[in-house]
């Protein structure tokens, strides 16, 4: 790998004497340093998002909105962030995405769930979900495929498995306790913004918190290492993108809930934007590091960053081209800003 | 099952689709099988997807048709792969709607010269000597329908509040639709107040409507390029609660037609955009391969040009047009 | 230390083989640990003792042999295996993970969970017992791993085998990255654990070492056993040094024959700061002139390397190479200006593991080796051949992967890239750490045969001794600052302990 | 990285750390066999390709559309190469390639082509290419920006800036010259075919004999060990990107002579039918090493693999599953071969 993704080479730094560093003077581990640059970025977004759009931004409904178009990409970015930390790649989320949308909404579902409740539709897309990241798995883990081809091949795959499914069409969603369950506000927040902080906050404990999640940052820190601590890494590895699968089939249930239809070309292109957030977070591509709070903030500043152009009513071409160096710049400002403060 | 688009749904003797004319019987009599090679941009939205399948239900109809489908691509280099190996193949006529009408046009005309007829759908091709015969959509048409639909409404509020969701902002046939819109806005003074780009998918309408919705806290009138899309869009405006405006849709869905009938959303009228352009490049390909014509026609041979009309679908006249609307 | 009843013994491995694709790492090698001794594994580089506890491990499979556990035989088939056995090993290549704490790489593997959630605090307070025990109480448990030095790793791993509560621990070459003070805290905790009936096996190359703490030694020699469970006390240093490299060898450092006065400056260093970390480093070496840099782990002294290197940025002072001012932070301005850096840590900053040895020799020189841009990979084959011979490189073929070599002769490969380059100035950061006797003497040698011909060399070692009896001239590094400067000669080794510690404790 | 990222990882028992023996006593190189592997699943799905498709498949024609489908993704894989060799990725590819047909074929240099040559417009597709990836290489080499997310941002600006200049328009070739030169055969092959055998035959060279190559070699298998040895890493990367740019450029060449049409939608997902490619090709993700000849039968397979679908006319979304399923099993194919013929 080349230097610039291994940020902290092996510090001689003495067992007797820590590095003096002023974050550690201040009490703040290396990753909140890391998530404070982010924040900053964020917030220099929402500042001039406030600037140019007044209340238009800075609005209760505009927060919702920036939510609620977060939270899909988000819910997907907590599995994918557990997929990068293994130092893997899951290309094909946003097709995988599109099929549990396709599969929940086929009218034999439906159907079924007209007699049996909404549980049918979300089962089916969570079980499609699952099913598909475990396929990766066990390509990836057991066949010795390198995660890039892997997931490139099921998302070719997929699209096409939602195609003939879908027949080309999209499929709209008229299941009534699905949509009651799932459309609308709770307590004056969209539901669908709920279910993201709900998994991003199991994310967060399961990453931080259980033996799944430190043996997650062991297989991308050293995998030989990991298994001669005795961690079974295929199967390990097979778990995770089984999760990255299952956030797939949740994010399908909440984009079923918000557009109302399953189509094929549901998450068509979604997979960069879903790394992108991940990495713009912090964890690292090669592995061994994760980030839920920073993978939060990434999808927090991408959706921001829709919103303020379009509250700007910018050309789209125009769009592109900033976005292009936006984001450059706030990777570049999140650099100085770990750099700074370790200074 | 009922997600067979509504033109198919006719019987068998009712092959030709309305906008050929009531098809000649005798040019469905099975003449000598010809193959017929399609191809066609990947299925990404609704609108291509079901040209592809009416491309392919329309060749199912008919015996004598052997009908070769490449596999959809957005990649203008592989779409000449696909072309170049239908010449190799020799088939008997190719119907193409390409990714990219320009960067096609050199290959087509290659098919042309191998003597292969070209039958060139809805993009248009820079050469007149690529095609044997075009079937085209108005997509400038296209956007002067919606504007003036707008003006209609609209034309006595010159300040009025007008939002655009284009689909793909970087195709040309975009650029035409929204030039037509604009022209025809200009007309009676109005202009585009707000214009974002979707992605032609239901997922992006949503995403993009939903902030554009944010931007204009007051809009009038909004045109939505298509009406796959715009399952997404109408979702994003339910969500929002918003209903101080009229929207109009493009392409012409059943779905929206049905919205448009019962009149239970802000969509008040769709600017048709037939989808089933490839059936009858199909169908033209096939006759022009077995050196047929088209029944009515006095001409002894199949037109050039065909070009379909963009008409506006409201609510006065949505039955009239139930049976071309297209199941996205 | 030795149990009472030294015929049962607690492990047996016999007749174990190990083929590799190509290569024979064992071919019959037979082990028997008793309980509470601490068993000296003794062998040459490359002579299978890292294949042997590795297939003790459960990280390979043997090809044949039985291994017993008191006395009955056992399949580990895999790592876990091993630790169920009571078999816990610290690995040569560093086995931890940066990413994760010190306390959940201590027990990655067998976390203490209750329902799958971490039992943070319990796992905290234990690791804090276990740092205690070895000596490191300051490292707290909540620290990335990633952030500790070599030794802290080496502690960390420490930690992990004791927290296994293992009957049988294995550890190979563990005081390779640590200094005194630190190899003693390590033998405090293995006499601790022989007490407790709990057996070493113990890999060093460092003699002296197997003679304090060592009970009975066996001896690998290419992959077979040579001498089995020879006690310690009873056989001379001679006879290991026979049995592991089939010939005699003496030990000891060449001879200096003197610096002459008139001999000209060749690298001089004026007042060399790296804010944080050295501060105002001045020294001046002559041709022909070999100088020493002894401290503790952590003074500083890699950074005082790899800044003269330009491989750091010094934040002031200045680098001269025969009078000319070397610019700053530029390695290479450095290597073009002939000077040349054997790094600490050779795999990852040294070596390109998967390129064969030749290219990893070459890596300095083959821009200069090749012409126009283009390529003489015959000479470049050439040239580390003749550099393998001379360092005596097993196997001596050039075209394997490096990987595939054992620790010790990758450094030897290490020190042949500076041979084929030529350097006016050598700066060699432990340049025998993991080397094994034989090939140490040689590795003398040919430091001092460098020095003869006209280089300048500068040491870091962490063994006081060979930076004593290597070196002309002993500069002492504490905490960042010269703290002594003289010949080699007029100090001893209790002297410069005393020297560093008080500038540490200062 | 996890595992399966790098079949080398020390001294684990695994069945890929086998390779190294009984095909050295072949004589055989790594990289040979694996080749061969890859060989071997060409040559089954040129089988398969005569079995079904006979003498429409086998012919001298149908090889040349193979060979001119692979060429343009072909020159680009070869830039792409040196990329991930240092363990990078340029996702900016297909991007910079639709603005260098953009750029190449406005009508302003047109206008100069017709008073100056082809060259004009052959020039200005090199320049603006070698441009778009030195400015990835900057960012990437100084600006310390992880390639991904660098290139992401390239991916999108370019695109961007295409469509500006283009005024989202297709732009036809109608420059005599170029045409004249660039398009057609050259003793029965296609011009743009040999461009793309030179350019490989040139980048087998500068991998594999130059110095350049070693370095690319060395900094991705160890970018801290190439600094230490002197070699200029920041610098070398940033010439590596240049390149990848360059090739994307040339491959703007090929594509303008090929469609007579520049547009911002050329190269639209170019980059990851350009890196699954090169990874199939032996290319290791992680760097360190790199196979100009994998990389040439890579793009062959996913080339041959169209044209055998196009030629047994299996519906669209058919192929899209089986294509999925066979990279996957060229993939595993290759790995069983490499296996088999070292035990
Ligand atoms: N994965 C491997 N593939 C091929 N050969 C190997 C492999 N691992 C080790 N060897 C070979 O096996 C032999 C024994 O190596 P080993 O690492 O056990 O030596 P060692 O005694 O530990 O040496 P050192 O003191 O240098 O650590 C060496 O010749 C080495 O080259
Ligand atoms: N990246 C870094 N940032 C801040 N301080 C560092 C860094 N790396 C090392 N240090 C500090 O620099 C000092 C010197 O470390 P160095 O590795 O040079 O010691 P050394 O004498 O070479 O010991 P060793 O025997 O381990 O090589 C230590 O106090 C260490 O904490
Ligand atoms: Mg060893
Ligand atoms: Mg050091």
């Amino acid at each position: 790998m080349s230097e610039q993704q291994t940020p902290s080479s092996p510090a001689a730094d003495n067992p007797t004497k820590h590095r003096e560093s002023s974050r550690s003077r201040l009490g703040l581990s290396g990753a909140t340093v890391r998530n404070l640059g982010l924040v900053a970025a964020l917030l220099l977004l929402c500042l001039v998002g406030f600037l140019t759009g007044g209340d238009r931004f800075a609005s209760v409904q505009n927060l919702m909105i920036v939510l609620s178009l977060a939270s899909v990409t988000g819910v997907i970015a907590i599995g994918m962030t557990f997929v990068i930390t293994t130092g893997g790649i899951d290309l094909s989320v946003g097709s995988v995405l599109g099929l549990t949308t396709v599969w929940a909404s086929t009218l034999a579902t439906q159907t079924m769930a007209d007699q049996y409740g909404w549980i049918v539709m979300v089962g089916c897309a969570l079980l499609v979900g699952l099913a598909a990241g475990l396929i990766n798995g066990v390509i990836i883990a057991y066949g010795n495929v390198v995660a890039f081809i892997a997931t490139l091949s099921m998302l070719v795959a997929a699209r096409g498995l939602a195609e003939l499914i879908a027949n080309r069409r999209t499929q709209i969603v008229n299941q009534s306790s699905f949509e009651s369950t799932f459309q609308g506000d709770l307590l004056g927040v969209p539901k669908i913004v709920w279910i993201f902080a709900i998994v991003a906050v199991a994310g967060w404990f399961l990453l931080n918190r259980t033996t799944f999640g430190r043996r997650t940052v062991a297989v991308g820190g050293n995998a030989e290492a990991a298994r001669l601590a005795g961690i079974n890494v295929k199967r390990h590895l097979l778990y995770v993108y089984g999760l990255a699968g299952l956030t797939a089939g949740v994010a399908g249930v909440m984009l079923l809930a918000r557009t109302g239809a399953g189509s094929s070309t549901n998450g068509l292109l979604l997979e960069l934007d879903v790394i992108a957030a991940v990495v713009v977070g912090g964890t690292l591509l090669v592995g061994g590091r994760g980030t839920i709070v920073g993978t939060v903030i990434g999808v927090l500043i991408f959706a921001t960053l829709t919103n303020v152009f379009i509250i700007n009513n910018i050309d789209s071409s125009v769009q592109q081209i900033a976005r292009g160096a936006i984001i450059v710049a706030a990777v570049l400002l999140q650099q100085r800003f770990a750099r700074r403060s370790t200074s | 099952v009922s997600n067979e688009p509504a033109e198919e749904e006719g019987s068998d003797s009712e092959e030709m689709s309305s906008e050929e004319g009531s098809g000649g019987t005798m040019n469905d009599e099975p003449g000598e099988t010809v193959t017929i090679g399609f191809s066609a941009p990947a299925a990404d939205h609704g609108w291509m997807g079901a040209i592809t399948s009416a491309a392919e239900d329309a060749a199912a109809d008919y015996e004598d048709v052997e009908l070769r489908v490449a596999e959809g691509t957005n990649d203008v280099n592989v779409q000449i792969s696909q072309i170049e190996t239908f010449i190799a193949d020799g088939v008997d006529a190719i119907v193409l709607l390409p990714f990219d009408g320009a960067a096609l046009t050199d290959v087509a005309t290659e098919a042309m010269e191998a003597g292969i007829p070209v039958v060139n759908v809805d993009r248009e091709f820079s050469s007149p000597f690529a095609a044997r015969s075009t079937v085209l959509g108005d997509n400038y048409g296209m956007g002067v329908s919606a504007g003036t639909y707008i003006c209609e409404q609209l034309g006595d509020q010159p300040d009025a509040v007008v939002a655009e969701i284009q689909g793909i902002a970087s195709l040309p046939l975009t650029q035409d639709r929204s030039q037509g819109f604009e022209d025809a806005l200009a007309d009676c003074g109005l202009d585009v107040d707000n214009q974002v780009a979707a992605e032609f998918t239901v997922q992006s309408g949503e995403q993009v409507t939903a902030n554009l919705l944010q931007a204009a806290p007051e809009i009038d009138a909004i045109w939505n390029h298509d009406d796959d899309q715009g399952v997404g869009v109408l979702q994003a405006i339910e969500n929002a609660g918003r209903d101080e405006f009229f929207m109009v849709g493009g392409a012409g869905s059943l779905d929206v037609m049905e919205h448009i009938q019962s009149g239970d959303t802000v969509l008040e009228a769709t600017v048709v955009y037939p989808s089933t352009q490839a059936a009858d490049g199909i169908k033209l390909a096939r006759l022009i391969a077995q050196e047929k014509n088209l029944g009515d026609l006095a001409s002894s041979t199949v037109p050039r040009t065909v070009q379909l009309y963009a008409p506006v679908v409201t609510a006065d006249n949505v039955d009239q047009f139930m049976d071309i609307g297209f199941r996205s | 230390m030795v149990t009472e009843d030294p015929a049962a013994p607690l492990l047996q491995m016999q007749g174990i083989v190990k083929h590799f694709p190509g290569a024979k790492a064992l071919d019959g090698v037979d082990l028997d640990v008793l309980p509470g001794e601490v068993h000296c594994l003794l062998g040459q580089n490359g002579a299978g003792k890292s294949t042997l506890i590795k297939v003790l491990a459960g990280a390979h499979q043997p090809t044949a042999g039985t291994i017993l556990m008191d006395g009955q035989e056992i399949q580990i088939s895999h790592p876990v295996a091993a630790l169920e056995h009571g078999v816990a090993t610290m690995y040569q290549e560093l086995d931890v993970v940066d990413g994760l704490t010190v306390a959940e790489n201590i027990y990655l593997g067998h976390e203490l969970a209750s329902a799958g959630f971490t039992q943070r605090r319990t796992v905290a307070s234990r690791t804090r017992e276990l740092m205690a025990r070895l000596g490191h109480p300051e490292i707290p448990p909540h620290r990335e791993v990633g952030e500790l030095s070599a030794a802290g790793k080496q502690i960390v791993s420490m930690a992990r085998a004791l927290s296994r509560d293992a009957r049988v621990i294995v550890m190979d070459e563990p005081s390779a990255v640590l200094d005194s003070g630190e190899v003693d805290n390590l033998f405090r905790v293995v006499d601790e654990l022989t007490s407790q009936g709990v057996a070493i096996v113990y890999i060093s190359h460092r003699l002296e070492e197997i003679r304090r703490i060592g009970d009975r030694i066996t001896v690998l020699k290419d992959g077979v056993t040579v001498g089995r469970n020879l006690d310690v006390a009873d056989t001379p240093t001679d006879e290991l040094i026979k049995l592991m490299t089939g010939k005699n060898v003496e030990y000891a450092f060449p001879e200096r024959p003197g610096v002459p006065q008139d001999a000209p400056v060749r690298l001089e260093v004026t007042d060399l700061s790296l804010s944080g970390v050295f501060s105002d480093v001045s020294l001046s070496i002559r041709a022909g002139e070999i100088v020493g840099l002894a401290g503790l782990v952590g003074s500083g002294r890699s950074e005082i390397l790899e800044t003269i290197y330009g491989a750091r940025r010094a934040t002031h002072g200045r680098v001269q190479l025969d009078g000319k001012s070397l610019r700053r932070g530029s390695v290479g301005a450095a290597v073009a200006a002939d000077i040349g850096l054997a790094p600490e840590e050779r795999k990852s900053q040294g070596l390109l593991l998967d390129e064969p040895v030749y290219r990893n020799v070459t890596l300095s020189s083959f821009a200069r080796i090749a012409r126009g841009g283009w390529l003489d990979e015959r000479a470049e084959k050439a040239a580390a051949t003749e550099q393998a011979a001379a360092l005596d490189l097993r196997p001596a073929g050039v075209d394997r992967a490096i990987r595939t070599l054992s620790g010790g002769n990758q450094q030897k490969a290490m020190l042949a890239r500076w041979l084929v380059h030529g350097c006016e100035v050598l700066l060699l950061d432990e340049p025998t750490r993991g080397v094994d006797v034989g090939a140490r003497s040689e590795i003398y040698d040919l430091v001092r045969r460098l020095a003869d011909a006209g280089t300048a060399v500068l040491v870091v070692s962490s063994e006081i001794p060979e930076v004593l009896g290597l070196a002309d001239r002993v500069l002492v590094i504490s905490d960042g600052q010269v703290v002594h400067s003289g010949p080699a000669e007029s100090i001893d080794e209790h002297q410069v302990l005393d020297m560093v510690m008080e500038g540490s404790a200062a």
